[in-house]
């Protein structure tokens, strides 16, 4: 129907050669910030920064795949909505679930009675 | 085989196959899934912060060599997408054999780093630490599995000139979605898992 | 298009279908298709009605089932210090009772609902994916077969046929006891038997059937619309799949993952949840309760959907505030996954969370309360008819809000540390369970039974049912509430006289007689609406929603010419509206294509059934169960395997004209 | 008559009701009622449930009223097949004015539930909480005194251990409380999760393996609480006299607490009780507790009748003598049960029989033989023991006590005979 051969030529041919260098470009950055990450660990910065830095640059290559390899930024609205959905509800529960487990609530060692 | 596109896209309301969109709640429903394996790692690891120093065991270098590997396997992917839409077989065939040569890289280093690990006497039942983490990145493991047993059948497939852009370009895309997201999965344990534990 | 101009008038519509020439698949296999063996038919059978039926039929067996079990627990608690069942057999039955009727009973009845209409309501010819449908309700049927194995095991050691060796030797409870939520550390295998793998690996099972139907409803429901079914247009019960649906894939990971943590502690040493080795016991309820919350609304969810339904229909005019009713649905859904610690109150969680969960937890009460609103805002000024569906319907309006308010008493976390794990809890939830979930899937059955099998009701038997389930869920359930508040905690087998819960019990028991003769009868009048000699006709209630646009029972296609929508309540327009709001049809005049029918749904889920039942008989130290868990997984990928290469198939029909 | 059908439904529905509603006229001042609060912990609870009723119940009136209103008023009468209502949609403002008024319903509860939240987690937070500030009888260590007084409930399947670390003792399954007094419980499990619920006292929280949780108790008001609470005013005397009076006729007593979490096959059995006195009774309790049974059977003293046992073991005679002498050797109860005082029962697996025959249940609360005015029943109590350790395994399914992996008493060879049963049986009488 809608996808027939002729349509594919005309459209998609030009379309994806355009992604082409998208997806270059977007493998080479993430490459490089695989580097980064891996040099970053063994700065002398102060944890809580270095900490951010890499949860942002994490974030970051999450997001790039997510967005361009995955088509999410090219394709329907309601793909992403499918996504983002189970995420937000992941992201929130389990970051909820961090803080209330915390480390003050265990039982020290001494075996309970004796 | 015009029938079965008859039937499989009679009247989409969105235009979105629907093979494509049930990957993509998949994917959304597997957040949960490895949110619940990759927290429980977590709260181990903060509620038992002295149990077990994995920067005595982890090697950054092969997590980070696998990581990159599986990084461009990524992009491979993409790039077997994208010859898959634009009806380039050879090209989409090419491209798939490295996504799978990657893909078993990948597996081969795990498959390494569990043997070294266990060697080292980190097993399954090495206090919580051993626990959560063999069955997490098990768990990414097997995804990868399946992803490169999948590919690998849709390279068979596609061996005698069964595919067709217009016919399967869905399938690869579907297959490819699965395989960016077992990579976002490993970018997040990366840093999660492994990176953080070696911030000085 | 109006109700009788459904253009499938041909008689010889079903005789034509058979006649079609079986094909090959792609594998070169004969395909099931128009099969005349009626049981090749129905294993193989891909029709979302037939798969809805099927559902339906197991559920309201594991509701006798989970019943029939209720009454064992309320005749043992009839009077003080009874010994009539012991300890051991009475926690396993409450255990069974909770998992049959949340996940054998009511999930697959509402499933049946959502099988049998959601194609219907919102005109299409089926689900996006009738293989992975099929696929769905035989695992299900595994995941129960897998859950009751070791009723069977159970008896052989009563009979001292058969003990445990093994892994768990010595712990001779092959049917689950520990709760329908299987709290750790009392799930380790230093605790509880090969029943706790049974419950493990059958929940397992029925976990991916419900994710595998769930993601099937949302594509079909997003996707499969017939034109001008706008989403805001969709009936209220399609859009509580939708969202159930949602509910359900972001749910149950959780507790899949949990399951497999726990199995990995039974069978492979892990540490998880065993505090030997550090883990938390705590972590399990948190995981536990992130999928059982929601899963609570997934069970009411669809109740209100049929509710939704049903009033306007016999109240002849529309929902009151459509959109805010969907709204607060889903608002519903996603605070329902933010609240699940309010289950956990009396587990120490600290100030700060449990004033949070306490806060949220009211919360829900604010959407809940806008439907409660909106269904009597929909009778107000409307012509209230008083049939079967409606009486039931009205029901439920008024028990799930009592449940509900007993719901608001527990989320103040300081009066539920004296309603926690006591009657209190149970009155609670029954309330919302039959008051609420049972009465409007009663109402559900009444409304669209003669749709299903095209034969009407008969006789006066409802209005028995009616009372008798009523006022027995009353009797039952009312004095639970003062059961708990006078201290009488669940979960004990007996309990002893001069606590002034002597009269209370008695009652209780007195009262689930009568719901379940309610529920007796309720069969019984099932059955005669099967045998019943009236035609349902196309539209028996005059109703609103475009189901009732089709045939009763609707030919497989659904309908013979897939209907344009120009209004919500796309039937009623179409009946009593202006001209612009009528249905259009869409022309199909190369033919309905239909999905071929499979084997291979069957054959894949199947290998579910070795594969979860050698898993747990290993751990009863069954000589070779190892290797039948592995047939069963080599018999499932498998499955999933030829089902691939199979290819969907098809084939096509001509309703008005000659079938090719 | 469609209508009447629905009708008569309803009718019924509320005639069902009705039996309901006399049995809630029955007694709520049962033995574990929350109605009947005796302390601010679960009065605080209590008041927080009546408010949830009023606000739920007024709802339920307005709802419900408006709701059998419309049924009644709408339904669809006589002649009125053909008409079709007016198909209006819905209107906003009604919507939102009623999210409001829910919203402002549910402040009504919500402020009061987090003062509550905060109120009944831990002991109060000033100077007359302390140790130090009440107790005033013998010796504690200086960080006690600035510590509330503190006892350990720790969960077994299926019975109770209370430790009082500040005070060195241990009791088992009924524990002694002085009134008036605000308690700090540690609550740990050795096993699976058990629950700790003393409905008149305070609801529960849960005892989990692994995990550190704690609450707070105090039976009646404290003095000044009291006082403020009654208005009272008075002379020193004669406040301390009506306080007296108070805790004398309100609070001292005898009360009833249950595993509220499910913990196996005896999880029924598995009660506890709280005995709460006045300060000086619990002083005494605690002496007894601290020294124990100084001396044996026939007065003798410990050294001079182990060594009897262990060298002419026939010299010690009477059905006492016989008792103990099994309860050290054959019968194996020594080695799971610690005597205090008798120095060669210092088993741990079971529970501390340190004065059991004083207390007024066994089995954990399920075997009683208490009076009503507090005293214990002598023969019932002799009845209860025998019960117990000839039926072990059918008053509590599966218990430790009969099979413990050879170690329990169901294991021996040959089992105890009834007539080593009943010596045992009045050895424990003894501990009095
Ligand atoms: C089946 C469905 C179902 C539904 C719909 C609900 C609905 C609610 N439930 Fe319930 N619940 C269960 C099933 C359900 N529950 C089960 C099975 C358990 C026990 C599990 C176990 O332990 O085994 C449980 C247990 C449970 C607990 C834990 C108790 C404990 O163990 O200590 C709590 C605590 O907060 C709770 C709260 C609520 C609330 C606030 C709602 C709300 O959604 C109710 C909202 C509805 C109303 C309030 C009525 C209508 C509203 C109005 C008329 C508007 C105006 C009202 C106000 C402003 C108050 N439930
Ligand atoms: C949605 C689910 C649901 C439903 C519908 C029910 C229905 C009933 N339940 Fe339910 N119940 C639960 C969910 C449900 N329950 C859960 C989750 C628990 C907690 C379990 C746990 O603690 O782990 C529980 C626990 C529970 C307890 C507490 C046990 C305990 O804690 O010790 C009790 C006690 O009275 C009870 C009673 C009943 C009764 C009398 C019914 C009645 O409605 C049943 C009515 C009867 C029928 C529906 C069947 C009719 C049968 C016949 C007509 C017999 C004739 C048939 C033949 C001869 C073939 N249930
Ligand atoms: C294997 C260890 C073991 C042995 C041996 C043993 N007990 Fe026990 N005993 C227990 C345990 C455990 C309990 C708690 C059981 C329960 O309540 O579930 C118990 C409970 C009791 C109680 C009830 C205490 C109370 O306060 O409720 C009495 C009395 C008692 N034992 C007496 C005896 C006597 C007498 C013997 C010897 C004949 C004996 N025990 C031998 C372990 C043991
Ligand atoms: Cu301990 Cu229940
Ligand atoms: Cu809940």
């Amino acid at each position: 129907m809608s996808y027939s051969q002729s349509n594919i030529d005309a459209n998609h041919l030009k379309e994806e050669n355009d992604r082409y260098y998208a997806f270059v470009n977007l493998a080479l950055i993430l490459a490089a910030v695989t580097g980064i990450e891996l040099v970053l660990v063994y700065l002398p910065f102060p944890r809580t920064i270095i900490f951010t830095i890499l949860i942002s640059l994490s974030l970051f290559k999450f997001i790039g795949v997510v967005a361009w390899f995955m088509h999410l930024i090219y394709d329907k609205l309601i793909l992403t909505m499918a996504f983002g959905t189970g995420m937000v509800i992941a992201f929130g529960t389990y970051t909820a679930l961090l803080f209330l487990l915390g480390g003050d609530a265990v039982a020290p060692p001494e075996i309970p009675g004796r | 085989m015009s029938q079965e596109v008859a039937h499989d896209d009679s009247h989409h309301n969105l235009m979105v196959k629907n093979k494509k969109l049930l990957m993509w709640l998949f994917l959304g429903s597997d957040c949960m899934f490895f949110g619940t394996l990759i927290s429980t790692h977590l709260i181990y690891r903060k509620l038992y912060p002295e149990e077990f120093d994995p920067t005595l065991l982890f090697s950054l270098e092969l997590t980070s060599f696998s990581t990159f590997i599986l990084l461009m396997s990524s992009f491979l992917m993409a790039l077997s997408v994208s010859a898959m839409h634009k009806g380039e077989i050879k090209s989409f065939r090419r491209n798939v054999i490295g996504v799978i040569f990657f893909g078993l890289i990948f597996l081969g280093c795990q498959v390494y780093e569990f043997a070294h690990f266990v060697h080292e006497g980190l097993t399954l039942s090495t206090g919580t630490f051993g626990s959560t983490f063999y069955l997490m990145t098990g768990t990414h493991g097997v995804h990868v599995a399946i992803g490169v047993f999948w590919l690998i059948s849709m390279l068979f497939y596609s061996k005698g000139g069964n595919m067709e852009a217009h016919k399967n370009a869905v399938d690869v895309e579907t297959a490819g979605l699965y395989w960016h997201f077992v990579d976002i999965v490993w970018i997040v344990i990366f840093t999660v898992v492994y990176l953080i534990e070696f911030i000085a | 298009m109006t109700t009788d101009t459904t253009i499938i008038s041909n008689p010889k519509q079903n005789t034509d279908i058979s006649e079609l020439k079986p094909e090959l698949s792609d594998i070169g296999l004969v395909r099931p298709d128009h099969s005349k063996n009626v049981f090749i038919d129905w294993l193989t059978t891909v029709d979302h009605k037939k798969i809805g039926l099927m559902y339906g039929t197991l559920a309201l067996f594991f509701l006798l089932v989970g019943g029939l079990e209720a009454l064992v627990i309320r005749t043992q608690l009839a009077v003080p210090e009874n010994d009539l069942i012991s300890a051991q057999r009475y926690n396993q039955l409450f255990t069974m009772h909770g998992t049959t009727m949340i996940f054998l009973a009511i999930m697959p009845l509402n499933a049946a609902f959502f099988n049998f209409l959601v194609p219907l309501q919102i005109g299409a010819r089926d689900v996006a994916f009738p293989r992975i449908n099929a696929f769905s309700l035989w695992a299900f049927v595994a995941g129960a077969l897998v859950v009751n194995f070791g009723w069977i095991l159970q008896a052989l050691e009563a009979f001292g046929l058969f003990s445990a060796s093994g892994p768990t030797a010595g712990m001779n409870d092959f049917v689950p006891a520990m709760g329908w939520f299987g709290y750790a550390p009392i799930t380790g295998k230093e605790f509880t038997g090969a029943g706790t793998d049974f419950w493990i690996m059958g929940l397992q099972i029925l976990g991916v059937a419900s994710i595998s139907a769930s993601f099937n409803f949302i594509v079909t429901i997003i996707n499969m619309r017939a034109p001008g079914v706008k989403m805001m247009r969709l009936p209220v019960f399609t859009w509580m799949t939708l969202i159930v649906s949602l509910l359900i894939i972001f749910a149950f990971p959780a507790i899949t993952i949990a399951l497999a943590q726990l199995m990995f502690d039974r069978v492979f040493g892990t540490n998880f949840f065993s505090v030997a080795g550090g883990g938390q016991p705590i972590l399990w309820q948190h995981l536990f309760w992130i999928f059982g919350h929601p899963e609570v609304y997934i069970l009411v969810l669809p109740a209100m959907g049929i509710v939704s339904e049903v009033l306007p229909t016999f109240a002849r005019k529309p929902l009151f505030g459509y959109a805010i009713v969907v709204f607060s649905g889903a608002v519903i859904g996603f605070l329902g996954f933010a609240v699940w610690s309010h289950h956990m109150f009396t587990t120490g969680l600290g100030k700060i969370a449990t004033a949070a969960f306490s806060l949220l937890t009211m919360a829900i009460a604010v959407p809940t309360g806008v439907k409660i609103f909106n269904w009597v805002g929909t009778l107000w000024g409307g012509k209230i008819r008083f049939h079967a569906p409606m009486i039931f319907a009205l029901g439920f309006v008024w028990m799930f809000m009592m449940g509900g308010f007993s719901g608001i008493m527990h989320s103040s976390a300081p009066a539920d540390a004296q309603q926690q794990d006591s009657y209190f809890v149970i009155a609670h939830f029954h309330y919302v369970a039959i008051g609420g979930i049972l009465l409007a899937i009663v109402s559900g059955i009444y409304y669209w039974l003669p749709k299903m099998i095209g034969r009407m009701w008969q006789g006066k038997l409802n209005i028995w049912v009616g009372i008798l389930t009523v006022v027995g869920l009353n009797i039952t359930f009312f004095p639970m509430h003062f059961l708990g508040l006078l201290g009488m905690p669940r979960r004990t087998h007996t309990y002893l006289s001069g606590f002034g819960w002597e009269t209370y019990n008695l009652v209780c028991t007195i009262g689930s007689y009568i719901l379940a003769f309610g529920v007796l009868l309720l069969l019984v009048d099932i059955i005669r609406c099967f045998r019943s000699k009236i035609p349902a006709g196309n539209d028996p209630w005059d109703a609103r929603t475009l189901e009732w646009a089709t045939s009763s029972p609707p030919k497989v296609y659904n309908f013979a010419q897939t209907p344009i929508v120009n209004a919500r309540d796309a039937f009623w327009a179409d009946k009593y509206g202006p001209l612009d709001r009528k249905m259009g049809m869409v022309d199909e005049s190369h033919g309905i294509h239909m999905p071929s029918q499979s084997w291979m749904p069957l054959i894949a889920s199947f290998g579910f059934i070795p594969l979860g039942l050698g898993m747990s008989l290993m751990q009863a130290g069954v000589p070779y169960a190892g290797y039948t868990a592995i047939l069963g997984l080599v018999i499932l990928v498998l499955g999933i395997a030829l089902w691939a290469i199979e290819g969907p198939g098809g084939y096509h029909l001509h309703p008005n004209k000659q079938s090719h | 008559m469609k209508k009447l059908k629905a009708l008569r439904i309803w009718l019924m529905s509320i005639l069902g009701l009705i039996p309901l509603i006399f049995i809630s006229g029955c007694n709520l001042n049962t033995r574990m009622s929350t109605f009947v609060t005796k302390g601010p912990v679960a009065e605080t609870q209590l008041d927080l449930f009546m408010l949830t009723v009023w606000v739920t119940g007024f709802i339920f009136l307005a709802v419900g009223g408006v709701y059998v209103y419309v049924v009644i008023r709408f339904r669809d009468k006589k002649g009125d097949e053909n008409i079709i209502p007016t198909q209006g949609h819905g209107n906003p403002l009604i919507e939102l004015s009623l999210i409001g008024i829910s919203i402002l319903l549910l402040v009504i509860i919500a402020v009061p539930t987090l003062q509550g939240i905060w109120y009944t987690h831990d002991v109060p937070d000033d100077e007359s909480s302390l140790l130090g500030s009440w107790y005033s009888h013998g010796d504690i260590s200086d960080a006690a005194k600035e510590e509330p007084f503190i006892i350990r409930a720790i969960g077994y399947r299926w019975w109770w251990e209370f430790e009082y670390p500040q005070l060195g003792i241990t009791t088992a399954n009924e524990f002694v409380i002085p009134a008036g007094r605000p308690i700090h419980i540690e609550l740990r499990s050795v096993d699976v999760i058990h629950s700790f619920w003393l409905p008149k006292i305070a609801g529960k929280v849960d005892l989990i393996p692994g995990r550190a949780n704690s609450m707070w108790i105090q039976a009646g008001d404290s003095k000044e609480a009291w006082i403020e609470k009654n208005n009272f005013s008075g002379s020193d005397s004669e406040t301390q006299l009506a306080y007296l009076k108070y805790l004398e006729d309100e609070i001292y007593d005898y009360y009833y607490g249950q595993c509220a979490e499910y913990c196996g096959d005896s999880h029924a059995r598995m009660l506890f009780r709280a005995h709460v006195v006045s300060d000086d009774r619990f002083y005494s309790w605690i002496d007894r507790m601290k020294t124990g049974h100084t001396k044996a059977p026939d007065d003798m003293n410990w050294d001079n009748w182990y060594q009897a046992y262990d060298q002419s073991p026939e010299t010690l005679t009477g059905d006492i003598n016989e008792g103990l002498k099994l309860f050290m050797g054959r019968a194996k109860c020594a080695t799971c049960h610690v005597v205090k005082g008798n120095p060669r029962a210092v088993g741990v697996a079971g529970p501390n029989l340190t004065y059991l025959a004083e207390r007024h249940s066994i089995a954990a609360g399920w075997l009683n033989h208490r009076n009503e005015d507090n005293t214990v029943d002598k023969k019932a109590q002799l009845a209860n023991f025998i019960q117990w350790i000839k039926h072990t395994d059918d008053v509590k399914p599966g218990n430790l006590m009969w099979k413990a992996k050879g170690g329990g008493i169901g294991e021996l060879q040959p089992l105890l005979n009834d007539e080593e049963i009943r010596k045992i049986s009045l050895y424990l009488q003894s501990l009095q």
